[in-house]
């Protein structure tokens, strides 16, 4: 039997939800119960992505309320491609947390399955919500989890940086909650589309946008209010860092755009774009100078992750910008989006393999193991090429994207930051890299014969080998981006 | 006096408690303090919607609004729990209830 | 996907595959690394010499085309430059191999070295058979990425900051020609190369295509290690000697050189570049390399670096005869790639046979080498005089081309910068050979493996001074090199 | 191809084939190296006069051919080359590199006769660069610290004609679209070209200021190859000049250039070669002297009427052959150091007929080219009739100069070897034999036998031998007139202290160029990387943001930023 379509809307978010409902009630087996909840859920995913292609865009009233009480889930190309990377990330993360949490202690592994596929229950659920208040509790219930997962390690600094994370995820969130409210009391909707339809440039509006997006930065981590992220990602559990990086922080900026390209799209002429552009070329700079000064790999990363997410706000003028193609741009953006998850949960996957085999990701412990643990450092110098773009892989193509519309708009300074970040990049790889290629005898190798489980090397890989591929698969997805996106873009509606 | 509708009283009063809230989160090192700025956030934000139901006072009230506001409580709930266990934590590990980067 | 398509992914999949084949094989299975090795380069020479017949007669399309974006394609095609590219790189990737098996009998991580080996080969292929810049520009970036774990191979200090200073280098090229390559597509749409120039409908925009002219040039000049881009060149010379040989005196210089040629000839056609003056500017950098190479390589007591200045030199002829207006000078630049490469590649067979055989790496430890290693001594003297251009060493025919060119186009005084830059050759040359022929050897070889030198070091360069002095005195035969860039020219140059 | 074709190939091809081998292969053919240019001698012989054929796949399409001019010149040179060859055998019987001479040897050869048989410009400059680099070998053969340093400035001269030459026929290409000998006799060859060509060939045939790398290098080498370099080699300059710059579209100042250096050259070699005290250097500079004397020939060629050039240039090949196999003989000569005066006085032959003594090929050769200077301007012709019997006064003090060298050194301590003796005599005997027969096809011998003419040959060399012997009384008394030399290669010394100064200079320029660029580098280096100290801000700042109510502060800053730009910007 075929499902509806629609169907699959409900069975994303519920399966992973299922599957941690199960995990919790069964630690015993949560590995097995969370592999096959991944699968399935990959597999969901991919069917609704089916779905979507054949149908156009996808809406599901949940239990027949409607608007405004009701929930209503909604698929269109953006949030397809949104689920479709999360399902991916989160497959491979899965594979590899069945190796991290494999002999450690019992009591992380409990708590880790369960609130991971929560953590994709409500990713999922966010991706799909079609109005401002479910994008709410979505991102909010994204943040518990994400916080609870941060702290998983239990150690001093791991707490410490949960709590922070916890009281930045709060402080966005009402923040954001704010703006709704303004937003509601000034327009009386809260689906995004009627919105959309109706917003106009009333000061309501510009309070509610301001809130909105000030809180929303604070998620993503944008340059200057990334402070907390760092210490969150970097302390974390490999898997738990490559997910939060890869995934929970598109989350926040999810919403975001999916906003300014719809109710803010009124105010896309104010100097309000070029602010966000503005801390998009901070954030790569400073981002990338403090990658270069962190001393163990992990912290590298997630700076890099600092910087990268500025690439995300830096053509945020063209978007919003009538005379651009606005439609590349969106491609560009969501292209890098996508490359970066894989990148980097490739970076933290195989950070985490350094951290496990050799008991600590201090960049000095990595000379010479290019020849002890090849598969790592490959996956490593692979989502490294993508970072830095070099051809051919995904990031590369993202950033063909942005810098083919950052010329077409006449904007140097932004071509200038796009390459020097690149160039930046290639800096704080190379670290890494480097050192791992140094030849030194045994007996000067930080741990002479390193053990990286095979799922865990393999997935880092994995995921390393797709960042390269879906360099060359741009035609589809950006077919599959176009899905109900005129409406997001053209201002048709 | 300056005369306010109820509508647009409540709204000012729920921006303000917004605003002390924050002030409390950005301001007071000690976590609990901090937690407890972010329900009174929370409450002022509540107020708004509450106020947004009023509208402008005529007819029946909104009744989205209040499901908002219940929903958000649940929630706000929810992270407070997690919020204080967290605080909990950090006192145990660390011996303070403080961030390391706020101690002065 | 059909024959014809599918030949040129071949030529490019022949030594891919055998390389990720590679890193699988255990460190101690010697015999089938080499026998993987083998089959793929001698596999890739039949695919090519199919691909050759075809294109000779010139009945035959062969192109691969993949879309990654909507107007951007990856495009493979074979034409006459590219195959004269192909032909060069993959001959000697053959003589190459054989001959870094036996170079690095002793040495760690052979399997990591010989996997990057082919995909650097791989990517070389795909740089010749780019059918569109952006294609180009793919393989241009693979390249550099692959060349690097060669670099540093050895993975000593020197070793680890000769490949920082590669990829600084590189990168930041790269970075221009991203720049320039996006900029072109938004102002002519996809770029795809084409006989004669592919910009001719485009009008106006002076500036951006001068603009882009430069950063084309600083983009692929890099790697052709145009002054002052050369800084990288005798820092890599860290690396192990096949990779010196083959990488840094025809691949990776190569694709530089050969990047010129493809923009100023397949994209902005001769007419428009010379139209917007910017040939002169070009020939200017090239000939100003052509001496400071020289110069500096005068000065180096290490026999690989004074043999990387000398290559920084070499490979701007071919600039400076594609930046010669017409197709003489044109012609003696095609040749020249050929040529030098082949020359190059003697040379620094011999300097890492010596190195490996006798520990000998300075020119001033090589008193009475030639009775000690004659084989490789007599090819290493090939070698050099065709650096020199004495004839009938092929390096004489590229040299006159060039220089009947440069009077042809009315730029008489190229002429003195051969003749400057032959002299200094000698200068830095001719020392070599008296030391090795005529004087007597000083105490010990600093470090001397017993017995004759492993066959798999002489053969090589042997054969390619063979191949080098065929070159020269064949140069007209029927099927010769020359004919095949006459073949060229008269397609693409001026079609 | 035809018989002669293959014979002609085989003549030029041998000797290469056999040399690389001999190289390869050291001792292994050896006793055969001579006689390799046996072929090239059946050559010269047999093959008709103005054979030509094309092998088109060679270089850039080679022709090979063989006129009166080549035959002419392949005739003495394959003689000396052979003679010398079998005497070289016999002299280096006791040296150790002796294969590697001869693989040099012949390698050389080929070149010689490469390009006396090549037909188009590349050809010729491809042997003739064979021959000049090959004879390398020859000249540092010995090893010796004088050795290395004659061939130091040899190869640097080489290598400088070789380039210039180079940049000749570059141009001569593109002017006129053929590399063909006999097109560019037709073609306009323009005066840059010509003045490289000059150069390029005079270097190799010793004009005055381009002639001294000859004294060092001749005298360096070993005897066979002595005699090869100066009586075979160094023509190859003159085949060159009069191969590439031939009379039909030469300016008249040429001819008038040419002879004046020719003369230059010929009182210049006289003058400093009697002051040498090594029997080889005076023979050096006769040489340097001969070939100004024979460069007065060509440059007489260029002034002629079309209608008498025939005749100049067959004084000038005359003169060629008779100084290729004399100067031969004597060079070979020298080989008989420490024999008796009987064998040296052997060499009284070659000397007198180099001093132009009637009845011998000197006479000939001097006779016809005094004839046809007959036909020149009365300028010159007047100064010739002055000027060349004092420069056979030159010569007959050089060539007594050198048979008094050699008779003190005439110890008579050592037997000759047989096949040495046999060489310089066979040289004689050739030189006399073939010479009549040459000089008959232009009746040059009855020219030279008239009587006015012999009183003209004559009186030079008695007035030589006058002030030679009265200078040896002189001398006999004064000890600083018997020991006063200059060294051989007499201007080379201040040339090369000024290059050596020009040289100095580029090395400070670039030193002086890496200051400058190591200080930038430098400074790049410490702008582009941060201090200590910045990096510690750095990272200071980002901790710094981590505390709340800064962070709580950029917020609510931003926040305020948004509003306003939205506000604002309507």
């Amino acid at each position: 039997m075929i499902l509806e379509s629609e169907i699959w809307l409900a069975l994303v978010v519920l399966l992973p939800l299922a599957g941690a409902i199960l995990t919790f009630m069964a630690p015993r087996y949560a590995p097995q119960i969370g592999t096959v909840s991944g699968v399935i859920v990959f597999g969901a995913v991919v069917a609704l992505t089916l779905a979507v292609v054949e149908s156009d865009a996808t809406r599901l009233t949940v239990g027949g309320w409607g608007a405004p009480l009701g929930i209503d889930l909604v698929a269109d190309g953006l949030s397809t491609l949104m689920l479709l990377m999360t399902a991916v990330v989160g497959l491979a993360i899965t594979a590899y947390a069945v190796g991290y949490f494999g002999e450690s202690s019992a009591h992380k592994r409990a708590y880790f399955w369960p609130l991971w596929l929560f953590l994709w229950a409500s990713m999922n659920a966010l991706f799909l919500s079609g109005d401002v208040f479910n994008l709410y509790v979505t991102l909010e219930l994204l943040s518990l989890a994400a916080v609870a997962l941060t702290a998983l390690v239990g150690q001093p600094a791991a707490v410490q940086a949960a709590m922070r994370y916890m009281l930045v995820g709060l402080a966005g969130s009402l923040m954001y909650l704010m703006g709704v409210a303004f937003l509601y009391a000034e327009i009386g909707v809260l689906d995004i589309m009627a919105l959309a339809s109706v917003s106009e440039a009333t000061p309501p509006v510009f309070v509610s946008a301001a809130l909105i997006t000030a809180g929303l930065m604070m998620k993503t981590a944008l340059f200057p209010l990334h402070f907390w992220l760092p210490p969150a990602h970097a302390n974390a559990a490999a898997p738990v860092s490559a997910l939060l990086s890869a995934l929970v922080v598109k989350g926040s900026f999810y919403i975001l755009l999916r906003l300014w390209l719809t109710v803010f799209a009124p105010l896309g002429d104010t100097f309000a774009p070029y602010v966000l552009s503005a801390l998009g070329i901070g954030a790569i700079i400073w981002g990338s100078i403090q990658a270069l000064r962190q001393p163990s790999i992990k912290l590298l990363v997630a700076y890099s992750t600092v910087a990268q997410l500025g690439y995300l706000f830096l053509l945020i003028p063209l978007l919003m910008d009538d005379g651009a193609d606005r439609q590349a741009v969106l491609s560009g953006i969501v292209y890098f989006m996508i490359a970066h998850a894989m990148a980097k949960s490739a970076a933290f996957l195989s950070a985490g393999n350094i951290l496990h085999a050799l008991g600590n990701d201090r960049i000095t412990s990595i000379i010479g193991m290019s020849r002890k643990m090849p598969l790592t450092i490959t996956a490593f110098a692979l989502a490294g090429i993508s970072l830095v773009a070099l051809p051919p892989s995904a990031g590369f193509i993202a950033k063909w994207l942005l810098l083919n519309e950052a010329i077409d708009g006449g904007q140097w300074l932004l071509v200038v930051v796009i390459i020097a970040g690149g160039l930046l990049a290639a800096g704080y790889v190379m670290r890494v890299v480097g050192p791992a290629f140094r030849q030194v005898a045994d007996d000067q190798l930080a741990v002479a014969n390193p053990v990286v489980p095979a799922s865990m090397a393999w997935s880092a890989l994995g995921l390393a080998i797709l960042a390269i591929v879906l360099g060359f698969t741009g035609v589809y997805l950006l077919d599959v981006l176009d899905i109900g996106v005129v409406i997001l873009t053209g201002g048709e509606a | 006096m300056i005369d306010l509708d109820t509508g647009t009283f409540y709204m000012l009063v729920g921006t303000v408690l917004f605003g002390i809230g924050f002030y409390g989160l950005i301001a007071y090192p000690h976590l609990l303090r901090k937690i407890l700025a972010m329900n009174i956030m929370g409450i002022g934000v509540f107020m708004i919607f509450i106020a947004a139901a009023y509208g402008s006072g005529e007819g029946d009230p909104d009744p989205v609004p209040h499901a908002l506001v219940i929903t958000g409580i649940v929630v706000a709930v929810c992270a407070t729990g997690l919020a204080l266990s967290l605080a909990v934590q950090v006192q145990a590990l660390t011996g303070s209830p403080k961030l390391d980067a706020d101690k002065e | 996907m059909t024959w014809e398509s599918f030949l040129p992914v071949a030529i490019v999949l022949s030594s891919m595959i055998p390389g990720l084949i590679i890193f699988w094989i255990p460190e101690k299975q010697s015999q089938w690394r080499t026998g993987v090795n083998l089959l793929g380069a001698v596999v890739k020479l039949v695919f090519i010499a199919i691909v050759m017949a075809g294109v000779w007669r010139g009945d035959t399309e062969y192109e691969a085309r993949l879309s990654l974006l909507p107007d951007l394609d990856l495009v493979l095609r074979a034409d006459g430059l590219g195959l004269l590219f192909v032909v060069l790189s993959g001959t000697l990737w053959l003589v190459t191999t054989i001959y870094a098996i036996g170079y690095l009998e002793h040495s760690h991580s052979r399997s990591r070295f010989f996997a990057f080996f082919s995909l650097c080969v791989s990517a070389t292929m795909g740089i010749a058979l780019a059918g569109n810049l952006f294609t180009f520009l793919i393989f241009y970036e693979l390249l550099t990425i692959c060349t690097y774990p060669l670099v540093i191979h050895n993975g000593t200090d020197e070793a680890m900051g000769g490949g920082r200073t590669y990829l600084a280098y590189t990168l930041t090229g790269g970075v221009a020609l991203l720049v320039g390559v996006v900029w072109l597509s938004v102002i002519a749409g996809p770029v795809e190369f084409t006989d004669g120039g592919a910009l001719g409908h485009v009008e106006g925009h002076v500036t951006a295509l001068t603009v882009i002219f430069a950063l084309f040039m600083i983009g692929t000049g890099v790697k052709a290690a145009i002054f002052p881009m050369h800084g990288w060149l005798p820092r890599a010379m860290v690396a192990p000697a096949p990779v010196s040989a083959l990488l840094h005196a025809v691949a990776v210089v190569k694709a530089g050189a050969f990047g010129v040629s493809r923009i100023v000839i397949d994209v902005y056609g001769v007419d428009l570049a010379q139209s917007l003056n910017l040939l002169l500017p070009l020939l200017i950098a090239a000939c100003t390399t052509v001496i400071v190479g020289s110069v500096l390589a005068v000065f180096q007591d290490d026999l690989k670096r004074r043999l990387a200045y000398s290559t920084v030199s070499q490979v701007s002829y071919v600039v400076m005869g594609v930046a010669i207006f017409g197709p003489i000078g044109a012609a003696g630049g095609l040749l020249h790639l050929v040529h030098q490469g082949v020359m190059k590649i003697t040379l620094f067979f011999g300097a890492g046979a010596f190195a490996e055989t006798l520990g000998v790496k300075k020119v001033s430890q090589m008193n009475g080498i030639g009775s000690r290693m004659p084989w490789t001594m007599a090819a290493f003297t090939v070698g050099a005089l065709g650096m020199i251009g004495v004839p009938p060493v092929a390096g004489f025919i590229s040299k006159w081309y060039l220089g009947t060119g440069a009077i042809a186009a009315d730029v008489d005084w190229v002429v003195l910068v051969l003749l400057g830059s032959s002299l200094l050759n000698a200068i830095y040359f001719l020392p070599i050979l008296y030391r090795a022929w005529f004087l007597p050897q000083i105490d010990e070889w600093p470090h001397e493996e017993p017995g004759p030198a492993n066959w798999m070091l002489v053969a090589p360069p042997v054969v390619t001074a063979v191949a080098a002095l065929l070159l020269g005195v064949f140069a007209s035969a029927d099927f010769s090199l020359l004919s095949w860039v006459e073949l060229i020219i008269e397609r693409e140059y001026m079609p | 191809m035809t018989f002669y074709e293959i014979l002609l190939v085989v003549a030029w091809l041998l000797p290469l084939a056999v040399g690389l081998w001999q190289i390869a292969r050291p001792a292994h053919m050896l006793r055969y190296a001579p006689y390799t240019a046996v072929p090239a001698l059946v050559a010269a012989l047999a093959v008709p006069l103005d054979t030509s054929f094309e092998l088109s796949w060679l270089l850039l399409g080679a022709t090979l051919q063989l006129d009166a001019m080549g035959q002419a010149f392949l005739l003495f040179t394959a003689t000396l080359w052979l003679v010398s060859g079998v005497v070289g055998m016999a002299y280096l019987q006791k040296d150790a590199n002796r294969p590697r001479f001869f693989g040099y040897y012949m390698l050389a050869m080929s070149g010689n006769f490469g390009l006396i048989i090549a037909g188009d410009m590349l050809s010729y400059y491809l042997w003739f660069a064979v021959m000049s680099f090959a004879s390398y070998g020859l000249v540092v053969h010995t090893g010796a610290e004088f050795a290395r340093r004659a061939g130091s400035v040899y190869i640097q001269l080489v290598v400088i004609g070789e380039v210039l030459l180079f940049a000749a026929l570059v141009m001569i290409a593109s002017d006129n679209g053929s590399l063909l000998l006999p097109d560019a006799s037709d073609a306009t060859i323009s005066t840059l070209a010509a003045v490289l060509v000059f150069i390029s060939f005079g270097l190799k045939a010793g004009v005055i200021v381009l002639h001294v790398w000859l004294p060092l290098a001749h005298p360096a080498a070993p005897v066979p190859a002595s005699a090869v370099l100066s009586g075979a080699m160094i023509k190859a300059g003159l085949l060159g000049w009069m191969r590439f710059l031939q009379p039909a579209e030469f300016a008249l100042e040429w001819g008038e250039f040419l002879i004046m250096a020719g003369l230059l050259s010929a009182f210049y070699g006289a003058l400093v070669g009697v002051w040498q005290h090594d029997p080889k250097a005076v023979l050096a500079y006769s040489s340097i002297s001969q070939m100004g004397l024979i460069t007065v020939g060509a440059g007489a060629s260029l002034l002629l009427p079309p209608e008498s050039q025939p005749l100049a240039l067959s004084a000038v090949m005359l003169y060629a052959l008779h100084h290729g196999l004399a100067k031969g003989a004597l060079f070979l000569g020298v080989g008989l150091i420490g024999t008796s005066r009987a064998m040296v006085g052997l060499l009284f032959v070659p000397a007198l007929a180099l001093a132009g003594l009637p009845l011998t090929s000197g006479a000939v050769a001097k006779a016809e080219l005094k004839y046809a200077a007959e036909s020149l301007p009365p300028v010159w012709k007047d100064s010739l009739e002055m000027l060349l019997p004092l420069a056979a006064i030159g010569t007959t003090l050089l060539m007594a100069r050198f048979l008094h060298l050699m008779w003190t050194r005439a110890t008579g301590e050592k037997v000759p070897h047989p096949i040495i003796r046999a060489g310089v005599l066979a040289t004689i005997v050739v030189g006399l034999i073939v010479m009549p027969i040459w000089s008959q096809a232009s009746d040059a011998l009855q020219k030279s036998l008239e009587p006015e003419k012999l009183w003209v040959a004559l009186w030079p060399i008695l007035a030589g031998t006058v002030i030679a012997l009265g200078y040896g009384v002189l001398s006999r008394g004064m000890p600083a007139l018997k020991d006063f030399t200059i060294a051989a290669g007499d201007v080379l010394y201040p040339l090369e202290a000024l290059i050596h100064g020009l040289l100095g200079g580029l090395v400070a320029v670039k030193k002086g160029v890496e200051a400058v660029a190591d200080a930038i580098f430098v400074w790049a280096q410490r702008a582009l990387q941060p201090s200590e100290a910045q990096k510690e801000t750095a990272v200071a700042l980002e901790l710094r943001l981590r505390n709340w109510t800064t962070a709580g502060s950029w917020l609510l800053g931003l926040a305020l930023v948004f509003l306003l730009a939205v506000w604002l910007g309507g």
